[in-house]
């Protein structure tokens, strides 16, 4: 029988890109890593739960932290690393005509006009959603635009709002918006305008696959993060 | 001429035909069980649509397939006690026997209430629901709605089979003075001879 | 008790009144609807019959989500339904209208299902009855049969109600979430899942959607029992 | 046409069994458990009914990721649940089996309700005659009861079946998105969503759920024709 | 003693009351419409229960009360042929008939399918389904189908109402042989005085 792969589990934004990765490191004679997308809130809660699979790619910190901290250690020690890092984007239609700087007190409840909606993920739970909220408010714009939010149930979704033309505006990271040819960038928040944004990945203390780790260390090499760099994405 | 009936149909394999004309009064239909004598007065009724021929009733056309007539139950106007008695099950006794009362014009009702409920001896069942009647009882509220629903012609389809003598005695004294003061015409269909003697004018065998 | 109401916050207050509109407003809605559809496929005999049988359940098929796509594609501002809706100043783009509209089609193939059980189980003899008795085939429709199949219509609006009140992925994917607006239940719990530490967030406003539907689903029963409705044919 | 056989790529074959798969045996699994409930709820007098009509209700009201969250505190590797079966040699976390107790827990509701309205509508009558006539209850509910609940019976798993082909909230929460595991239909078309200009793949998938679900439709009609199963009492 | 009865039962605001011992061969259960005769039938046969009293046939006590014993429907061996037939109608003609004589043991039929078929005339029924019959075809199903479950006694609630007179005959003198070859305890209701007259050793009144 063909030995399996680990199996990684990773958010859904992820997926062009690990896809690449597992493709690479099957070509130099491993089995194909097993990956899964789903909301990083979903896997974080099945690892939790004592899902049986290896790696762990999160978008955000705060659940890499929540499953560190789950009784029972679900991390293996010493394993973690912030593999890679994020930029948000500030997206308009292909075709809209809107311009803007984005800087302190910039104009943005304007330009999203009378009725317009910004388009993000939701800001209480998206990662996405949850940088955006915190450079609109260190560029001191939230208050004018917070009743104008439409809080989608992802970045994807957020970014289908703005390329269908249904918002005027939203905010995704930089390597979502690079995808789609619909949708323009209208300009990069300051990253100091929001905390980084940073990808954990870690392996996870069930983890069983003999692979796991060689695919963690690939992920992590020079190699592994150009894969990622083609995408979008910074490493560190 | 009361009943003009020409109609044949086709029940599965089998074809039923019916050809005959009727003076006033009480037409008898006979004919042993299958013999197609529901199948009859489902034509009349509108119920199911003949192969072809004619049907009339008191000289107003109710179908003609030559003609191209073909009125629709609700218009033809008949009384219909069924063999299956069919109550509403959903309303009471009081509401299936007023269902039809209530959709006839004033004028064209001839009986009432009051009268239908005393004579078929409904009273105490008038708040009652059709499933916890006894057969006899459900047959009776058939009879009583079809007469409430001020139609020009009746067909009963073995009205008294499930009743005790003294109430078909009864009935059928009602049936007499219909068809005496108020000159119904009625298709009457009973397996019991003396009752077909009594109340028939004319009697149609089926076969 | 963690849930009596005055333990409930006034924005709580808000999502509990948002959605329960919604859901009303969903399922009054797809009622006519519903019950044209169900008698349509119980009695029509007609070409596409099945075709149309398929469209019908198509919202349960497709993923949630890929229906709040179609429905962006469709009655999004953009979209030709969309902007005949906009024009007749219904718009729903963003609005709980449009969320009671994605909690509507969610809601439509159990309500055509139940419905049409019933309808099928309406005894046509009943129906011949009454037109002999005088009645309209439109009479025969609301005197006979609609109570007859009453069984199914309830029970097509209480799962029509309990679908509404869980609806979440096509929703959030045709209007999002805005709070006030299309931010119902689901939608909230949905966004406290996302958060950790916050289970209890999302406990609390699950026993709320339970407690709701519980409220419908024994205002069902009282109904059907009062109307009597498991009376058979004599 | 985009859609013959031969243009759909191994990959695709392998999920679309894996869909059939999961939702074959949701539905085989969900129809004994769903009949007996529907059984207590139409025939039953026992304390806490309503209660019991909740629970059931339960996956349709609440969103589906809280019932999949739900699934992986019951039965995840952790749960007490997930380690009986896991002991028992039937483990269900980020398995295919798991997929299908998901979908069998989402279709449960829809299963029940039909199955109920057509308990609900048999004529005892003709149970009692069947007793007279020698036969056991258990007699009578396999040749009369059970028959005559038939159309219910159907509906329940047309619907049961199409609710598993679309199930995805639940799925993805509670066993993940694997490919060749648990990745069904709708969950590759969520992962075909997630990327930008993949709406092609996306349409396909769907278009392949629609296609299933119009089979089982199909047979399902066919099915309840050649029983002839409208037929009335006399 | 055939038929031992001494029951009541409350259905509404009504109580039904019936007492009565009857002898062998036919016991005829006589009362105007609503008497309480099918409930009386139904206590026998099991489907409705008794507030109080005895039931016994050919000594074997069905119900009592007293002695804490009420047979199960199917234990009792009653061949009840229903006042609303209540034929099956998933099954056709002749899975009905055959329904109770499948289940009874092969020694505890007295009567053969075909002869069945034949004199109650249903050979070119078999396979229809009941709903599409007549009522006088149906009636005689609903008899075929309680002669051939190998009963100890037969429950006949007005057994030949809806059947032409040619059809009674013949019927009459199948149940007159099962009474005389067979000695089977039969109690049987009719509102026709003939009838019951003719078959009947004895008539019990219910009022
Ligand atoms: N759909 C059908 N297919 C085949 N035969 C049918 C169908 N419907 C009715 N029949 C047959 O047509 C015949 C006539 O039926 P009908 O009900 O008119 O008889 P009837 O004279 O009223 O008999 P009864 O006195 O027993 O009520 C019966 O033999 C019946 O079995
Ligand atoms: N659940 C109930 N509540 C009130 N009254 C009832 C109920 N069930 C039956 N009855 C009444 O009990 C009486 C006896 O009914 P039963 O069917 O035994 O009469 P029957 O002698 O067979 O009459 P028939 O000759 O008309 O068939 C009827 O008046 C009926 O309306
Ligand atoms: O199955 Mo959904 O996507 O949460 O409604
Ligand atoms: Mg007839
Ligand atoms: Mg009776």
């Amino acid at each position: 029988q063909v030995p399996r792969g680990p199996l990684v589990l990773a958010a859904a934004s992820l997926q062009e890109s690990l896809n690449a990765a597992a493709d690479t490191w099957a070509a130099q004679g491993h089995p194909r890593p097993v990956l899964s997308f789903a909301a990083s809130s979903a896997l974080a809660r099945q690892i939790e739960n004592g899902a049986p699979a290896d790696l762990f790619l999160s978008a955000d910190e705060e659940w890499m932290d929540h499953v560190v901290k789950a009784p029972g250690g679900r991390i293996k020690p010493g394993t973690r690393i912030s593999l890679l890092t994020n930029s948000l984007a500030l997206i308009a239609p292909a075709q809209s005509s809107i311009r803007l700087t984005i800087a302190p007190g910039f104009p943005l409840a304007a330009a999203l006009g009378l009725n317009g909606r910004l388009a993000m993920g939701q800001v209480a739970s998206v990662p996405a959603g949850k940088y955006g909220r915190e450079a609109l408010i260190a560029l001191r714009v939230w208050s004018s635009v917070e009743g104008r939010v439409a809080g989608a149930d992802s970045v994807r979704s957020a970014m289908a709002l703005v390329s269908r033309g249904e918002a005027p505006l939203g905010i995704v990271y930089a390597t979502d918006a690079r995808a789609d040819r619909k949708v323009r960038v209208v300009g990069i928040f300051p990253a100091n305008s929001h905390k980084p944004i940073t990808y954990p990945l870690a392996r996870l203390s069930a983890s069983t696959n003999p692979d796991a780790e060689g695919f963690r260390r690939f992920l992590a090499s020079p190699q592994g993060k150009a894969i990622f760099r083609a995408y979008g994405f910074g490493t560190r | 001429m009361s009943f003009e009936v020409d109609v044949s149909i086709t029940r599965g394999s089998r074809r039923i035909a019916a050809r005959f004309e009727a003076g006033p009064g009480i037409t008898a239909l006979f004919g042993r069980s299958g013999a197609g004598k529901t199948s009859v007065l489902d034509m009349i009724a509108g119920l199911a649509r003949p192969d072809e021929g004619r049907i009339a009733v008191d000289g107003r056309a109710l179908f003609d397939a030559a003609a191209g007539i073909d009125l629709r139950p609700e218009a033809r106007g008949c009384g219909y006690v069924f063999q299956d008695y069919r109550l509403f099950p959903h309303m009471s006794v009081e509401g299936n026997l007023r269902y039809g009362w209530r959709l006839a014009a004033p004028d064209a009702r001839w009986i009432d209430f009051e009268q239908v409920v005393e004579f078929l001896g409904l009273a105490g069942l008038l708040a009652a629901r059709p499933r916890r009647l006894s057969g006899g009882e459900a047959q009776r509220v058939a009879i009583g709605r079809a007469l409430l629903s001020g139609a020009r012609f009746l067909l009963m389809d073995e009205p008294l089979s499930s009743l005790d003598a003294a109430r078909r005695e009864e009935i059928m004294r009602v049936i007499e003075r219909i068809r005496d003061e108020l000159a119904l015409p009625i298709l009457y269909v009973s397996h019991d001879r003396r009752e077909v003697e009594r109340l028939a004018g004319q009697i149609v065998e089926m076969d | 008790m963690a849930l009596a109401p005055d333990n409930i916050s006034p924005e709580e207050w808000g999502i509990i009144w948002l959605s329960l509109k919604v859901s009303a407003a969903a399922m009054v809605a797809t009622l006519p609807v519903g019950f044209a559809l169900a008698w349509a496929l119980a009695r029509g005999r007609f070409p596409g019959r099945v075709l149309l049988d398929g469209l019908v359940h198509l919202p349960l098929v497709l993923p949630p989500v890929v229906t709040g796509w179609l429905l962006l594609i469709v009655f999004g501002g953009t979209g030709v339904a969309g902007r005949w809706l906009a024009a007749m100043g219904m718009p729903v783009m963003f609005r709980w209208t449009g969320a009671a509209l994605a909690a509507s089609v969610m809601a439509l193939p159990l309500m055509v299902r139940a419905i049409r059980l019933s309808l099928e189980s309406v005894d046509r003899r009943l129906e011949a009855a009454a037109r002999t008795l005088g009645a309209s085939p439109m009479r025969v429709f609301v005197t006979i049969t609609l109570p007859l199949a009453l069984p199914g219509v309830l029970a097509g609006m209480v799962l029509g109600f309990a679908r509404s009140l869980g609806e979440f992925g096509a929703t959030i994917t045709f209007v999002s979430n805005i709070p006030g607006e299309t931010q119902t239940l689901p939608l909230a719990i949905y966004a406290a899942l996302q958060v950790p530490g916050q289970e209890g967030i999302v406990t609390r406003l699950a026993l709320i959607s339970v407690g709701l539907s519980l409220v419908a689903l024994v205002a069902s029963e009282v109904l059907t029992r009062r109307m009597g409705m498991r009376a058979h044919v004599l």
